[in-house]
């Protein structure tokens, strides 16, 4: 089912979390709502699914406007970070708990329970409690007693930030594939742009209350349209450094380094302090422009390095590259960028 | 890949999702979902309560505080009545000698208005045929006279027709009581019609007997001297208990217990949570066991001979010694176990640095578990002030303020003077009034407490918008 | 276990101060199954005669049995009351967004503050207004409303332990927030109520000003208001007797004690910790 | 207008309704009595015997009276009197109580008691025997309240065997109450006594003399030795300087060592065992003291061990003794039928027969002339006796709304001198505002 946040706002009191807020999710579309702590997400997960209420503006739930309707009427699925799984009941019972709620038939609410715990894989793990259940195994009732009821919309809430590195790995493509076995419109909130560049459809990314981009996974690393957005996917982060533009070319102070103005770039007038991001995968033997420096850092990854280089102005840029024997610790090394792999941002942070 | 298609097929039953919209959830009764209507219906109980027992208490111990209110006047209100008592202040204090006199003088007269009213009262004739005859105009100086008149009639009356009677032919307002000011003044007026508005007001005043608004309790309170030793003792007291007990004594039992092995220390909280759980009877009880000239102090020091003496109400350092220690056992457990919660939470690796440190282990109380404590012992400070000052069981029981008002108390005092003493004269304003600076103190106290805990931090704002 | 001294200095300290303690709860035990000769405290004889107002009723005085019906009545219902008041007020105060509710917790921790006693006056007037003087409902309503407020902090502590996101998904779910509050939360707080329950119904049992001054009569008599009625008439002195009655009047509450000492301990240090 | 003159309305009510209490009817009285130990138990169980004669008068005039008589006794008085003030105010007062005459004053300006006058024929038998002081201190303001339930005295007991110790002869001992009633042998011999005792050896220290360990009316009688009047004309007297000389004989005893400092608050049944037992040397008591020794106490001979006097006369009074009787008392009740027919239980169980049995049983002294003629009575050789040397003598205490609030200040201001806490000085001046700040007008001192 379709989604929109129609110019929704929101306000604690005289604190205003989110302004002016309009988002579409599309029919069985997986969107990732991505941002820093605090900059709202999570308030907009809890309007979606009626926690909290709309201070201005609408929520429709395909073309019916939901903004005054209750939580308990939206039909939302949530999975929470924690799981909130009812720790007095059993797997079964927390996954019939939203059928029983709607006086649903005994035997259609069993054989919903175990349909879905088919679908989620805990179909043997049905009589234990949670407590006695790992964070996966708990992830999956979670979003079986989410689903079990056809939800309008799954929300995730940040769902694998309590995993342990693998079990998120594993738990990653396991949301998406029951995402997309069911159809269902999922909004994922997480702060971790990994999970959502490799969970969603397309993602949100927000700060301060303000959605800045939405796009693909890929269009948004290619494209970011500002400098926070660049700064935040991407890992390791995109590095930026301070420069002018000068002879229709960027010149980094104090470091003797001129790069050029990438060709998708407005115009920049003489003189225009920009700060340039360039990408750690970007800087290494090939491309336009010439950047010197010194290995400050040597970070060993198994089939990669990641190394640092500090410029002539203390600035330190970083490049991700196959181990390169030719180069260690305290070299002075010459490297390349290609110019259309440059962002450029003003000094505000928007993409020139 | 044939597993994962039946899941999909599974999933895509159409049969679930109807179901499920066919049943909308049942919240439609509103007032259990939203916060305002479901919180007001789970906050009646407890209302109820307060205003019960806490709001009308209250306000009705600020009303007593300024009346007279005593077991003489009673709490439900008064009557008018002419008593001696109420004679002789007429005289002496609104100078009406005469009106007393007039009033007070018992009378019985034979007159033919009372007749009338034995006729209507449906008297047997015959006897109201006697009087007439016999006694028409006569006047009897008092009743008792009056009634051996009647029953030496030749017609007998019985007992209660003789009490009948001799009401109907009473003359004077002597001992009557009137329910109602109106009723007491018409009576008055029946005695001498030209009663003036200012002796009616002085009959009225004189001859009420229920309370009356006054603000002399809080009067007699400043100037009693009573109050100012009641005061110092509830002084004395707390801050004895408090400092000795409550704090240090506790303390050093928290301490004590984390620097010895588990099993031992369980056993130790165990015994100093006796006095908290023992009934305030029981407890007592021992206690008077253990201090009585017959009790086991007296008999265990009789070995050394030393008399036997009444340890606990031999002289007022004695009397004061057991409140403190019956009190402070009992204060000292709560302390405990804050406090050792406290210790508890200290990490274990602070204690261990210490040690590789060469701390001793006072420098270890002094460095790391004192500074820990601040906090625990600032809240005991004032949630036990609060306890102690009110506290009134265990005192009541056990010296019951002996010897000689040594050890009474502020609360024991309201007691002594609103509900119980020897004499049985309850002074329900007074203790009202007493009561009232406790309450005073009670709120005081509390909001500073609040203060104090940062009360903000405790009522967050509820995370669900229903 | 921390630190690197002795603990049998502590031990043999503790011990010291702990005797008189243990020396009156251990002779509350000893002398009721005993005799001493005069003036020791070593017994010399058993004997069963201490308890004989277990059989043997004391003119004008009630029987032990009804007495301890009265207690256990009084106890029970008023620890009833005060668990369903606090776990109610508790989660309107830990939880919802009711008007006051900032101001209602203030109050709870100001009532805290008001002693029995000091009411007593005003409240035997409510009583007798609502036609409740002298009777056990009472002043099982008085003690209940007195606990109270300790009540509904302790629950509100144990319900701001449990998680808003256990609510968030049962409201997500379609639960009412009473069917949350009944089916979802009350669960989590179980402990919270035993621990209450179990507080509140020693309170009771222990209560003796309340009962002695609200209820004095025969037929409503506690164990408490008649041992001390026993202790203060002076016609019966014996020592042996009033620890019997005493021993039978404490047993529950010690039984409870040593079974459940970790939720007491808890609740009684203030309570405000699940 | 004659409405308006009802003496009074309430009475007016009960004799209306007369006419009803002929049918047959089952009616339960309730009756308390404070203060009263297992010897007492004939306060309430008189009004049982009275109900049973009552039953049978109203059979033998043909009508049907079931009485159910619920009886409560109290040990203590200030519980006593805490619940019966309580219970009035909730309206559930027993029909009758028995309690110390004082509290007819405040009790009858509160509404709570009615007169009995206004239910009984004062002239009828028995009440027509009872003693005329005793039927005064019943009343309050010239009404008739209630019926005294016993009468008493209070006199000081010498242990006859160490009062020999010390010197004291046979025959001196049976003189020695003459003496006292002569003004004598005065308090000020009592110290001296009692201080030969301990400095003998004979009595440990502190037991030379050992007074009630407790508050009680017998302090009043103290007050009255040394000439102080506790009411005139209806008005309560605090008279300073007797005050002052009664505290300050207490201050005296403790100070020579003959009366412990920490006396008051020593539990009574330890007090009773003591006395009765021959642990000290002088005390006081009450007539009643004579079946406590005799009954719980064990004491054999009780004529051959104790001498009893008046209370000494100190500086500036004479002998005296204070009779402290109960008194039935009738509550207001709303089914005045009721009240009827306790005031007739009442009046039954005043009947000499029945109130002998409480007076000999509890070694209280009658309250009718005609005891003298029962045997039960006259062979009693106590009574007789305490009868004589002592009523004669005897004051009681005022009745007067205000009595308690002096009384309670009385005792105070005793007992902090009494432990040390206050001067008698100082107590005196404390007792003063005190008084003259809770009573006012009410008190005249001088």
């Amino acid at each position: 089912m379709r989604i929109l946040l129609d110019h929704f706002s929101k306000s604690f009191g005289s604190v205003r979390v989110i302004d002016d807020m309009t988002l579409e999710i599309k029919d069985g579309e997986m969107l990732a709502l991505l941002g820093p702590s605090g900059c709202g997400k999570s308030t907009t997960l809890f309007a979606i699914c009626g926690i909290h209420k709309v201070t201005s503006g609408r929520i429709l739930f395909g073309d019916r406007d939901v903004t005054n309707v209750s939580s308990q009427e939206r039909n939302v699925g949530v999975v929470f970070q924690s799981y909130a799984l009812y720790p007095h009941m059993t797997v079964r019972e927390n996954i019939a708990f939203p059928l029983r709620i709607r006086s649903l038939p005994e035997a259609e609410i069993k054989r919903l329970v175990n349909e879905m715990a088919g679908l989620v894989h805990i179909g043997s793990l049905l009589d234990r409690r949670p407590a006695e259940l790992s964070g996966g195994q708990q992830q999956r009732v979670a979003l079986a007693r989410a689903l079990v009821r056809r939800p309008n919309v799954l929300l995730l809430d940040e769902p694998l930030a309590n995993l342990d590195a693998k079990l998120r790995l594993e738990m990653r493509s396991e949301i998406r594939r029951i995402q997309l076995e069911t159809g269902i419109t999922a909004i994922l909130v997480t702060h971790d742009q990994v999970e959502a560049m490799s969970m969603c459809d397309r993602i949100a990314i927000m700060n301060n209350g303000q959605i800045i981009q939405i796009a693909t996974p890929q269009e948004m690393y290619r494209n970011p349209r500002t400098a926070f957005v660049a700064g935040f996917l991407g890992n390791p982060p995109i590095a930026f450094i301070d420069a002018v533009a000068r002879d229709g070319m960027l010149a980094v102070e104090n470091a003797d380094i001129r790069l050029p103005i990438p060709r998708e770039a407005d115009r920049v007038p003489e003189g225009t302090p920009v700060v340039v991001g360039i990408r750690p995968e970007n800087l290494g033997t090939e491309g336009d422009a010439a950047i010197r420096g010194r290995v400050s850092f040597i970070e060993t990854q198994g089939r990669e390095n990641l190394y640092d280089i500090t410029l002539a102005n203390g600035k330190v840029l970083r490049s991700i590259q196959r181990v390169r024997d030719d180069v260690s610790l305290h070299d002075e090394v010459e490297w390349r960028v290609r110019s259309d792999q440059l962002f450029l941002f003003a000094q505000n942070g928007e993409r020139l | 890949m044939s597993a994962s298609r039946d899941i999909v097929e599974a999933a895509a039953v159409p049969a679930g999702a109807a179901a499920a919209s066919a049943h909308p959830p049942r919240w439609r009764a509103g007032w259990l979902n939203s916060s305002r209507g479901l919180g007001l219906i789970l906050l009646m109980p407890a209302l109820v309560l307060v205003v019960l027992f806490f709001l009308m208490p209250v306000v009705l111990t600020g009303v007593f505080a300024f009346t007279n209110m005593s077991t003489a006047t009673g709490i439900s209100g008064g009557t008018y009545q002419v008593t001696p008592g109420a004679l002789r202040e007429l005289a002496d204090r609104h100078g009406m000698d005469e009106l007393a006199e007039k009033l007070g003088q018992p009378s019985f007269v034979v007159d033919e208005q009372g007749l009338k009213a034995l006729e209507e009262m449906g008297i047997e004739p015959a006897i109201i045929a006697d009087l007439r005859e016999g006694h028409l105009g006569e006047t009897h100086a008092s009743r008792r006279e009056f009634e051996r008149m009647l029953r030496d009639l030749p017609e007998r009356p019985d007992t209660r027709t003789v009490k009948r009677i001799s009401g109907e032919f009473s003359r004077s307002l002597a001992n009557s009581r009137f329910s109602s000011r109106e009723s007491l003044l018409a009576a008055a007026e029946g005695v001498d019609p030209e009663l003036t508005e200012e002796e009616k007001t002085a009959l009225v005043q004189a001859t009420y007997t229920g309370w009356v608004w006054t603000a002399d309790n809080f009067r007699r309170m400043a100037s009693s001297r009573d109050t100012v030793r009641i005061l110092l003792n509830t002084i004395f007291f707390v801050a004895t208990t408090l400092i000795i007990f409550n704090t240090a004594f506790a303390m050093l039992l928290a301490i004590t217990t984390h620097y010895i092995p588990e099993r031992p220390a369980g056993i130790f909280r165990i015994i100093w949570f006796l006095p908290r759980i023992s009934p305030a009877v029981i407890y007592v009880l021992l206690w008077k066991w253990f201090a009585w000239d017959t009790g086991f102090l007296s008999a265990f020091l009789d070995n050394f001979g030393i008399r036997p003496r009444n340890w606990m109400l031999d002289t007022a350092a004695n009397a004061w010694f057991f409140v403190i220690v019956i009190n402070g056992f009992v204060g000292a457990s709560m302390g405990m176990v804050i406090f050792s919660s406290a210790i508890k939470a200290i990490p274990e690796s602070l204690f261990h640095a210490a040690s590789v440190d060469g701390a001793y282990r006072w420098q270890q109380v002094r460095h790391i578990i004192l500074p820990q404590l601040k906090w625990p012992i600032l809240f005991v400070t004032c949630y036990q002030t609060l306890s102690l000052l009110t506290s009134i069981e265990q005192t009541l029981l056990a010296t019951d303020g002996g010897p000689g008002g040594a050890t009474e108390i502020w609360s024991l005092a309201i007691y002594h003077t609103a509900l119980n003493n020897y004499a049985g004269n309850l002074q329900y304003g007074y203790g009202a009034a007493m009561a009232l600076v406790l309450v005073v103190i009670g709120i005081v106290l509390s909001l500073i407490y609040l203060r104090v805990f940062n009360y903000r931090a405790l009522v967050a704002k509820p995370r669900i918008e229903l | 276990m921390t630190g690197h001294l002795k603990s049998w200095p502590f031990v043999l300290a503790l011990s010291i101060i702990s005797a008189p303690i243990v020396l009156m709860y251990s002779y509350l035990f000893i002398d009721t199954i005993t005799n001493s000769p005069p003036g020791s405290f070593i017994p010399h004889e058993f004997t069963l005669e201490h308890w004989r107002f277990l059989w043997e009723t004391r003119p004008g005085k009630p029987s032990i049995w009804r007495v301890t019906l009265n207690s256990f009545l009084f106890a029970s219902s008023s620890c009833l009351v005060v668990l369903v008041v606090s776990s109610t007020a508790g989660y309107v105060l830990s939880r919802l967004n009711v008007p006051g509710r900032a101001f209602f917790l203030a109050g709870v921790m100001v009532l805290h503050a008001f002693p029995a006693v000091t009411l007593i006056v005003a409240i035997f007037l409510v009583l007798q207004m609502v036609g409740l003087y002298n009777s056990l409902i009472g002043v099982i309503l008085v003690k209940a409303a007195i606990d109270m407020p300790l009540g509904i902090w302790i629950m509100k502590g144990f319900y701001d332990t449990v998680p808003w996101e256990i609510e968030m998904a049962g409201i997500a779910d379609g639960a009412s927030r009473f069917t949350v509050w009944r089916k979802l939360v009350l669960p989590q707080v179980k402990p919270g109520l035993f621990a209450l329950g179990l507080f509140a119904f020693l309170l009771g049992w222990s209560e003796f000003i309340l009962p002695q001054v609200l209820a004095p009569g025969g037929d409503v008599q506690v164990l408490s208001v008649y041992l001390a009625g026993l202790i203060a008439d002076d016609n019966n002195f014996d020592m042996a007797m009033f620890k019997s009655v005493g021993l039978f009047y404490i047993a529950p509450v010690l039984i409870l004690f040593l079974f459940f000492q970790k939720y007491l301990m808890n609740i009684y240090g203030g309570g405000t910790k699940g | 207008m004659t409405k308006h003159l009802l003496r009074s309305t309430v009475a007016a009510v009960a004799l209306a309704s007369s006419a009803t209490y002929a049918l047959a009817e089952d009616v339960t009285i309730r009756v308390w009595a404070g203060g009263s130990s297992p010897n007492d138990v004939y306060r309430v169980d008189a009004i049982d015997i009275a109900a049973d004669l009552l039953e049978r008068e109203a059979a033998v005039r043909g009508e049907e009276l079931n009485i159910t008589v619920e009886k409560k006794v109290d040990n203590t008085w200030d519980d006593f009197k805490q619940a019966v003030t309580l219970a009035a105010e909730a309206g559930n007062v027993p029909h009758i109580l028995v309690t110390g005459h004082e509290d007819i004053g405040p009790w009858s300006q509160s509404g709570l008691i009615v007169p009995i006058e206004d239910y009984v024929n004062l002239d009828a038998w028995p009440i027509n025997d009872i003693y005329e002081n005793l039927l005064e201190v019943a009343s309050y303001g010239g009404v008739v309240y209630g019926l005294p339930q016993d009468a008493e005295a209070r006199p000081f007991f010498f242990w006859k065997e160490y009062m020999r110790k010390i010197g004291y002869t046979d025959a001196d001992l049976d003189g020695l109450a003459d003496k006292v009633q002569s003004g004598e042998y005065t308090l000020a011999n009592v110290l001296e006594d009692a201080k030969k005792m301990v400095d003998q050896g004979v009595v440990p220290a502190g037991y030379g003399f050992y007074p009630r360990p407790n508050n009680g009316p017998d302090y009043w009688q103290f007050y009255t030795s040394f000439g102080g009047v506790m009411e005139e004309d209806g008005k309560l007297v605090l008279d300073k300087a007797a005050m002052q000389r009664f505290y300050q004989f207490f201050v005296d005893a403790v100070a020579a060592g003959v009366t412990r400092k920490n006396h008051i608050g020593t539990p009574n049944d330890q007090w009773w065992a003591e006395v009765a037992s021959g642990k000290a040397g002088i005390w006081h008591g009450g007539t009643w003291h004579y079946a406590r020794y005799t009954n719980q106490e064990g004491l054999k001979d009780f004529f051959g061990s104790i001498s009893f006097s008046l209370i000494p006369a100190g500086e500036g009074g004479k002998a005296n003794t204070l009779t402290h009787p109960l008194v039935y008392v009738l509550t207001k009740q709303d089914n005045e039928d009721e009240v009827a027919i306790a005031a007739e239980l009442v009046k039954i169980a005043s009947e000499p027969r029945i109130n002998t049995l409480h007076a000999i049983k509890s070694a209280h002294l009658g309250i009718t002339k005609q005891q003298s003629n029962i045997d039960l009575y006259s062979n009693d050789r106590w009574a007789r006796e305490a009868t004589e040397r002592l009523l004669p003598h005897a004051n009681a205490m005022p009745n007067n709304a205000e009595f308690g609030t002096y009384w309670n200040a009385m005792w105070a201001g005793l007992e902090a001198s009494w432990t040390g806490q206050k001067t008698p000085e100082q107590a005196v001046q404390d007792l003063e505002a005190e008084l003259k700040n809770s009573l006012g007008e009410g008190i005249v001192i001088r």
